[in-house]
């Protein structure tokens, strides 16, 4: 049962690259990638999945001496963190291109803008 | 020492051209049932024209032209031995050997050429233009022949070549290279400047070709020329194909039966275009030339 | 219709090195390497209950700070662009007002999301959570207060100087790191103090702290200039 | 020392800081930023000092006082501290050059540059992926900033490009790494590479989506759309960071990632780079716009170092020495010429031609192309060199053809450029100068003759820095200023004196091309000084080219004579350029010439087999099954200079629109480098077989054919100098015919061709030069009569033509007799037809030459002509003298190189030069006496006809017997055009152009081809990303599936 996240995040990812790949207007082009984006991140974590463990935090539940057992493993999810952040940023950037683009020429259809050729 | 022989051999060869080229003349005449020139006819013309007094000049080159030209003819003459065996009539061939022979022969043609083009009339330059055209694919065969004919005789030296042909007509390298000699006397028949290959001169269609404006003591020079000149010539081709002659009685006859071929297929043939007579001889002198070449 | 094709043949590719990659993938029984490190030494070398809070403070330090940068690198290009012949005229629709409800609500709920958002990254180090969620929670509140009035102002200069001192904190605790711990960004500039009380694991928490309020700041400003390309 | 953390740090802190400072310190903040690059720089520099000089060992940084792979670590050695250093100078001269846009953006906007900065030295720094990871997403999305400083509107679309794709990047990445991180547990580059085996069983896939992921960022074939929009549209200052900082960055972290997949996964990178490579090239090719051509070529270098990553095993330590030198050589390069269009005001190539006004920016610009190219002395020739050899010895032929292509291309396109700007007319748009910008450029010239010294240092060759003759030439750079007649003074001493120096060590052979070619060279010059003011530019070229001759006859190492051989190249290239209408006759001479010389370097490379400094004695020892292709490669290089038939047709154009007195330099010297280099050839190699044939019969052939084309052509021509310079390709064709008889006397004869042809062909080219100034015309048939006016050209002209023809008693007849002789003993037949067939021929054009020159009808309009310039008509009676002494006593010159040539045939037939007559062993010739001999008759002949007509009389022009009329328009009796017409009726067929239409073609079909297919890039970047993905599952279904 533990491949169904990772499945989904792949299939996330197919799904928002098609969109982004296919849709002309560019507002639509960010919002596919960040869904594509979840899609890794779902895969990034789900690599880092072990089943039968519990959270990389160390408390009463978890004592330390045992922790080697006890947990997943905690640096897929400090990875995920990074990516999340970085998508996001990637996705605001993106964000105020479109806006300038419209400001600039009125239209959000990528094939628009196209005066930079060849 | 050797310098008056050489005088003697340039008069001897001198009066023997003028009357041959006037006994041809004749019987060209009497082929064409007309009763021609009297044979001493060229004296008259020389003298006469040494004796003009009026004469004018377009300039050095002008002037220089018909002395290009004759001592073109003059040279060639004393650079070949002309009788073989007499350390005599040897003349100057210790100056150089057949190579020499072959391109001092264009001494006079360029220096004549120079000269004619200098009077600044289109004649003459057209006339130039022609004859060094139709001289580009004449002397492609005789080329060809010389270079087989030294590989033959493996020298470069005219009188070793006439040496290797002793003995006995069937030394002649006309019976030992056929297939040279044809090509070479084709070309021979292009340097004659005589029918079908006289278009550089060319009566009627333009006055005489390259000495155009050329008269008086500068005409009677190219007279002189015209006397001089194809005798040297045959007497290479006598010595490289035809064994060479060891008197004067057999030289003249050699000579004289050469200078007959060109002069039977003058009277037959009608007049060649240059560009006719060029592909011509490309077309039936060539390939007999390089078969003798390879063949050799 | 080709271009669709085209990309759905392309996906299909790609969906074949996926599933290779699926089918390939074998789940791990017991830690890593590098995990089982982690398990086994955070605790002791930098007093830090959350792994993945030592991970990310510290271990991978500089990835944060990367990541840190790329929030502030965003947020200043989109600063500068937006910034860029922006011309001030007045709004030209009337907005609709707001909700009683929302306007209320707002006032309410603002306070208390900052604190739960402070709360979040000072704890970073003990529960889950930490500068950057802690971060997110803080500019909920202000996109909360930018929905009830569309027209708010926050000031530029406040949410710079924040986002500026936060980010030179964080260099200079990891430069402190470089000269008086390990190395950059090595947390054991301060004793690790007791096991998952708040006041442990180093600097971690300042850290984070200044994390929670750096990324605070960046979200608030990129919210902000959005925000403002309304009324233009 | 301060470790290189603080490059991180500095960068980082003072973007934060510039948040702290009030918008309105805008120069407090500019200080801020340059102060902040500036230490980077520093720092880097420091660290470099101590690799380079004091031999410091590399240093790892750990982080969080963990060890790897448990915390991030840094390494920093010799290579990143110079990319480092690399970095944060460009990024510094940036921000200068960016000052007032920066000013107008705000601190933001230098915020954005610093973290750019600082990014691109984290990515070269980390030994984490992650780390690797997230440093490029900050140059991604600094880059998205920094391309927004463009005053181009249309920078917008390609900024939005460029995040599109690399969102699609980053998810191939993340994915990869992630599954990478899960088969080895470690995310270290080194604990991976360590851990190549569990990663292979598991993650083949993971690794090839991070390798597709980092080479995607180095806009790889067809996946490169983006990077072109965003060169075509960024500031120029910009460009230059992503062209030189980005590319390096990206370039040295694919190279750590493939360090990670080990050797079997290096053919991949170089398949990739390849195809980028020449695929980029060949799109240049049609490109107008200046700023994407510079796109194109940078795709073009970063393609062509990844190639040669790819090659890394098999360069051994030489990789970091190869792989650097094209790096930096591009990162300049590229660097200078964006900063250089951010002068120029207007964006097509042409509008370069604005830079003309500045000699100092036209320099700048010509060092910047021969650094792209790889010109000697830049570190990209020596980069070459290594990389041919060491592909020549593992037997990557294919790529080193293709490597050597893509090159000529490059070079094709970027001489054209630099065509423009000498030629084309000047643009309304001009420059935009500004005294800060000039600065940053000059300084990239500055920094690429450091890094051309400093390779020349490294290399195991000998620094080419320290040669004298190419340090004599480039003196002449700085005395520009000076005027003209000071300049030749100093060049004629330059040639006389090295060749006084040097010739004691010369053997024969040596001695008789120095001879012709310096103190030959010197005689020319002597025309020179008739020019007036500064001439600028002239002498740098021509001492590069004399300063190649002299290189090139001293030449040991197969490296010294290729390196003189592209120097002489370039300075002729340069020399012919500067005549009026010689722009597109200068390209296809350069292009020729590279394509020969490039050829020539795979022979060596063939030849030498991977030792190191290949003695060219050495060639001799070169086995099969190398030696006839080595054979066949060089003498194809050396026959392209001689302009040998096929590739023949650059010469018409470059000699006859060359400069008056360039044209006998470029004709009467240059032609022989490639003789020498054939004689060094067959000296060494001899005769060689290639399946069967005998090449040196091959050679006969085309020296054959050569000479009949050429004459044949020649007597077509109305134009003086074109005729002479086709009757160059018939001479050259004699000579190549003598050296490919393999016989002394044909060696012999074709020594005598360099002598002659020197003597003659320099003699009419400065005639007929100096009548085409007086008269304003090259045609011939505008000309005519002008014996009276110009009696001393005419003079050299008669000379030289009798010389020519070879007729006795001069000189030419010597040649012609020697060939005789040597045809006797040669061993094939047939070639000699078509030379029989060319030599009179050689009639026509001669009397053409002269006749419609200087004889027939003078023109009204030439009446008042005056005699060619005193200097001009000097260096031809020089020559006038110097063809009759040779004439008289040849063995002077021959008879040592003859006893230098007999052992080379067992001293088999010589000559015998007893007394004065020479003798072969088939005839003999004595030149004293056949002078003498004609003399007399002549002189005989002569006072004959002054005596018998003393009266006669000079009579006016139209005084001729013309049907009754007297002409008196020039023009209808000067018989001159289309002079041999009869001629052309019966052989013309044989000239036609069916060379050239071959050339033609292929070019045609190169850019036509190129036109087409860049269309793929619609601008759409929807369309890119596709490209993107389709390139990933192409090399996907290629590699994969063959793996």
């Amino acid at each position: 049962m533990d491949w169904i996240a990772m499945a989904t995040g792949f299939i996330l990812i197919l799904m928002g690259l098609y969109g982004a790949l296919t849709n002309r207007n560019i507002l639509r082009i960010i919002v596919s990638f960040s869904v594509a984006n979840t899609g890794v991140n779902l895969v990034l974590v789900a690599v880092g999945y072990m089943r039968g463990r519990t959270a990389p935090i160390l408390d009463e539940a978890v004592p330390m001496t045992d922790a080697v057992t006890r947990i997943i493993d905690p640096l897929p999810q400090a990875l995920v963190l990074t990516a999340i952040v970085i998508g996001l940023g990637v996705t605001a950037l993106m964000l105020t291109y479109a806006y300038k683009l419209y400001e600039e020429k009125g239209t959000l259809d990528i094939s628009k803008c196209r005066d930079l050729k060849w | 020492m050797r310098i008056p022989w050489a005088l003697l051999t340039l008069f001897i060869v001198i009066n023997y051209g003028l009357l041959m080229t006037a006994l041809v003349q004749k019987i060209g005449a009497r082929v064409g049932r007309r009763h021609g020139i009297p044979i001493w006819q060229n004296y008259i013309d020389m003298i006469k024209n040494y004796a003009l007094r009026t004469s004018i000049t377009h300039g050095v080159m002008f002037y220089l032209g018909p002395v290009f030209r004759l001592s073109g003819g003059v040279g060639l003459l004393l650079f070949v031995p002309s009788i073989y065996g007499s350390e005599m009539f040897a003349n100057f061939s210790f100056a150089g050997d057949l190579i020499l022979a072959l391109y001092f022969v264009f001494f006079g043609t360029l220096g004549m050429a120079l000269g004619a083009a200098e009077s600044g009339h289109p004649y003459s330059a057209i006339g130039i233009t022609r004859g060094l055209s139709q001289m580009t694919a004449a002397e492609l065969p005789f080329a060809l022949a010389v270079f087989a004919v030294a590989l033959q005789y493996q020298t470069l030296s005219v009188t070793e070549i006439v040496a290797a042909q002793q003995g006995g007509v069937l030394h002649w390298t006309l019976f030992t290279n056929p297939l040279a000699v044809a090509a070479a006397m084709m070309s021979f028949l292009g340097s004659m400047m005589r029918p079908p290959f006289d278009v550089v001169l060319a009566p009627q269609e333009i006055p005489i070709g390259p000495p155009t404006e050329y008269h008086s003591s500068f005409l009677a020079m190219m007279q002189t020329n015209r006397a001089l000149f194809p005798v040297a010539k045959i007497v290479v081709y006598m010595n490289l194909f035809f064994g060479g002659a060891g008197s004067w009685p057999e030289f003249f006859l050699k000579v004289f039966l050469i200078y007959m071929v060109s002069a039977f297929v003058g009277v037959v043939f009608p007049r060649f275009r240059v560009e006719q007579s060029i592909r011509w001889f490309l077309i039936w002198a060539v390939p007999l030339g390089i078969l003798a070449v390879v063949l050799v | 219709m080709i271009r669709r094709f085209a990309v759905f043949l392309l996906l299909l590719g790609l969906g074949a090195i996926f599933a290779d990659l699926l089918l390939g993938y074998t789940p791990s029984e017991e830690l890593n390497l590098t995990a089982r490190y982690y398990a086994e030494h955070t605790a002791q070398d930098l007093g830090a209950a959350n792994i993945v809070t030592a991970i990310v403070v510290t271990y991978r330090g500089l990835d944060t700070l990367g990541e840190v940068t790329v929030l502030f690198l965003t947020a200043t290009i989109i600063g500068m662009v937006l910034a860029r012949g922006r011309k001030h005229r007045a709004l030209q629709r009337q907005l609709p007002a707001a909700g009683e409800l929302l306007t209320t609500g707002s006032r309410l709920l603002v306070p208390l999301i900052l604190l739960l958002g402070v709360y979040v990254f000072v704890n970073g180090h003990l529960t889950p959570g930490g500068g950057f969620q802690g971060g997110a929670i803080v500019a909920s509140a202000a996109l909360l207060l930018l929905l009830t009035d569309p027209l708010k102002r926050f000031s530029h200069r406040l949410i710079a100087v924040m986002e500026a001192v936060s980010g030179l904190f964080f260099i200079g605790l990891g430069v402190l790191g470089l000269v008086y711990a390990g190395g950059f960004l090595d947390s054991r500039v301060l004793p690790n103090g007791a096991f998952g009380t708040l006041f442990s694991a180093g600097v971690m928490p300042i850290i984070y702290s200044f994390i929670g309020l750096k990324v605070g700041a960046e979200f608030t400003s990129m919210l902000t200039h959005l925000a403002e390309t309304e009324q233009s | 020392m301060v470790s290189p953390l603080y490059i991180i740090a500095v960068g980082l802190g003072a973007a934060f800081l510039l948040g702290l400072l009030p918008e309105k310190w805008q120069r407090a903040a500019y200080g801020v930023t340059l102060l902040a690059l500036a230490l980077m720089g520093w720092i880097a520099g420091s660290w470099l000092w101590a690799f380079a000089l004091q031999g410091a060992a590399p240093v790892e940084i750990f982080t969080a006082g963990t060890q790897p792979p448990f915390a991030i670590n840094f390494r920093v050695g010799l290579a990143e501290a110079s990319l480092a250093l690399l970095m944060a100078l460009t990024g510094l001269h940036a921000a200068l050059y960016m000052r007032d846009t920066l000013f107008k953006q705000g601190r933001r906007a230098m915020a954005v540059l610093l973290i750019f900065v600082m990014a691109t030295c984290g990515v070269i720094f980390t030994r984490d992926l992650f780390n690797l990871f997230v440093f490029m997403e900050l140059v991604v999305i600094s880059t998205g900033g920094l391309v927004l400083l463009s005053a181009d509107r249309r920078a917008l679309g390609a900024g939005l490009k460029y995040l599109i794709v690399s969102q699609l990047v980053s998810i191939l990445m993340l994915v990869g790494m992630v599954f990478a991180y899960h088969a080895t547990g470690t995310l270290n580059i080194d604990g991976m590479a360590a851990a190549q085996a569990d990663l292979f069983k598991g993650g083949a896939l993971a690794f090839f989506l991070m390798l597709m992921a980092v080479l995607a960022e180095l806009k790889p074939f067809p996946a490169n759309g983006w990077g072109l929009d965003i060169y075509e549209s960024a500031h120029p200052a910009f460009a230059a960071l992503f062209s030189a900082a980005t590319g390096a960055a990206t370039v040295y972290a694919a190279d750590k990632l493939l360090l990670i997949g080990g050797a079997q996964w290096l053919p991949l990178a170089s398949a990739i780079g390849i195809v980028t490579f020449v695929v980029a090239n060949i799109f240049a090719l049609v490109q107008d716009n200046d700023r994407r051509l510079l796109g194109y070529s940078s795709i073009a270098q970063v393609g062509l170092i990844l190639t040669v990553i790819g090659q890394r095993d098999l360069l051994g330590e030489q990789y970091y020495f190869v792989a650097g030198g094209i790096l930096l050589a591009h990162a300049v390069a590229k660097a200078g010429l964006f900063w250089l269009s951010g002068l120029v005001a207007a964006r097509g190539l042409g509008d370069w031609a604005a830079l003309r006004g500045h000699p100092v920016l036209v320099f700048a610009f010509v060092t910047f192309i021969a650094l792209l190219v790889g010109l000697p002395p830049f570190p990209g020739f020596y980069a070459k060199w290594e990389l041919a050899h060491a592909l020549a010895a593992n037997g990557q032929l294919w790529l080193l053809g293709l490597i050597l292509f893509g090159a000529l291309l490059e070079a094709a396109y970027l001489f054209r450029w630099f065509g423009y700007v000498l030629k084309r007319e000047q643009p309304q748009a001009g420059l935009l100068l500004q005294a800060i910008k000039e600065d940053v450029a000059l300084s990239a010239v500055v920094v690429a003759w450091l890094l051309a010294y400093l390779w020349g240092e490294l290399s195991g060759q000998g620094n080419l820095l320290h040669a004298i003759p190419l340090l004599f030439a480039l003196l002449f750079l700085p005395l520009d200023w000076l005027p003209a007649k000071l300049k030749n003074g100093l060049a004629i001493a330059g040639l006389v004196g090295w060749f006084y120096l040097h010739y004691p060590s010369y053997d024969a052979l040596q001695l008789i091309f120095a001879a012709v070619m310096l103190p030959g060279g010197a005689i020319i010059l002597l025309a020179s000084f008739q020019t007036q003011q500064r001439r600028v530019g002239f002498y740098p070229a021509a001492m590069l080219m004399f300063a190649g001759l002299a290189m090139l006859i001293e030449a040991k190492t197969s490296f010294a004579f290729f390196a003189a051989w592209e120097l002489l190249t370039v300075g002729s290239y340069f020399l012919i350029l500067r005549g009026k209408h010689s722009e597109p006759h200068a390209l296809s001479y350069i292009v020729f010439s590279l394509g020969g010389a490039f050829l020539m370097l795979a022979g060596f490379a063939l030849a030498a087999q991977g030792v190191p400094d290949f003695k060219i004695a050495a060639l001799a020892q070169v086995a099969e099954p190398f030696a006839p292709w080595v054979f066949a490669l060089l003498a194809i290089g050396f026959m392209t200079k001689t302009a040998a038939v096929g590739v023949h047709i650059w010469l018409p154009g470059a000699h006859a629109e060359a400069e008056t007195d360039v044209s006998p330099l470029v004709s009467g010297i240059l032609l022989k480098a490639g003789l020498f280099g054939l004689f060094v050839l067959l000296m060494t190699m001899g005769k060689q077989q290639l399946y069967g044939v005998e090449l040196t019969h091959v050679m006969l052939w085309i020296g054959a054919i050569s000479a009949l084309i050429g004459n044949l052509l020649a007597i077509f021509q109305e134009d003086a100098k074109r005729l002479l310079a086709y009757s160059s390709i018939g001479q050259m064709g004699y000579a190549l015919f003598g050296l490919a008889m393999m016989n002394h006397l044909g060696w012999l004869m074709a020594l005598m061709f360099v002598i002659n042809h020197y003597i003659y062909k320099s003699m009419l080219f400065l005639s007929v030069g100096g009548v085409a100034k007086r008269t304003g015309t090259r045609d011939m048939y505008r000309m005519g009569g002008l014996i009276t006016l110009m009696p001393l050209s005419f003079i050299a002209t008669l000379i030289g033509i009798i010389a020519v023809s070879g007729v006795p008693p001069l000189s030419g007849f010597g040649g012609r007799w020697i060939f005789y002789n040597a045809i006797m003993t040669a061993e094939y037949r047939l070639p000699m037809v078509i030379i029989f067939l060319a030599g009179p021929i050689a009639f026509l054009y001669l009397f053409r030459l002269i006749h419609t020159i200087f004889l027939g009808q003078l023109k009204d309009e030439l009446r008042t002509v005056k005699e060619a310039p005193f200097w001009i008509v000097l260096p031809q009676m020089i020559f006038v003298v110097a063809l009759l002494v040779f004439a008289l006593i040849p063995g002077m010159a021959l008879r040592h190189v003859d006893a230098y040539l007999a052992p080379f045939f067992g001293g088999q037939n010589g000559l015998d030069w007893a007394g004065l007559t020479i003798t072969s062993e088939f005839g003999y010739w004595s030149p004293v006496s056949i002078m003498l001999i004609i003399g007399v008759i002549f002189a005989t002949l002569f006072a004959w006809l002054l005596f018998v007509n003393r009266r006669a009389q000079p009579v006016k022009q139209f005084n001729i017997v013309f049907a009754g009329e007297r002409p008196f328009r020039p023009e209808t009796t000067h018989f001159a055009w289309n002079f041999f017409a009869p001629y052309r009726k019966a052989l013309g067929f044989l000239t036609q152009p069916l060379v050239t239409i071959f050339w033609e073609t292929l070019t045609e079909l190169l850019h036509s081809a190129a036109d087409i297919l860049r269309r793929m890039y619609t601008g759409n970047g929807q369309t890119y990303a596709i490209h993107l993905l389709a390139f990933v599952i192409i090399v996907y279904l290629l590699w994969m599936g063959g793996l």
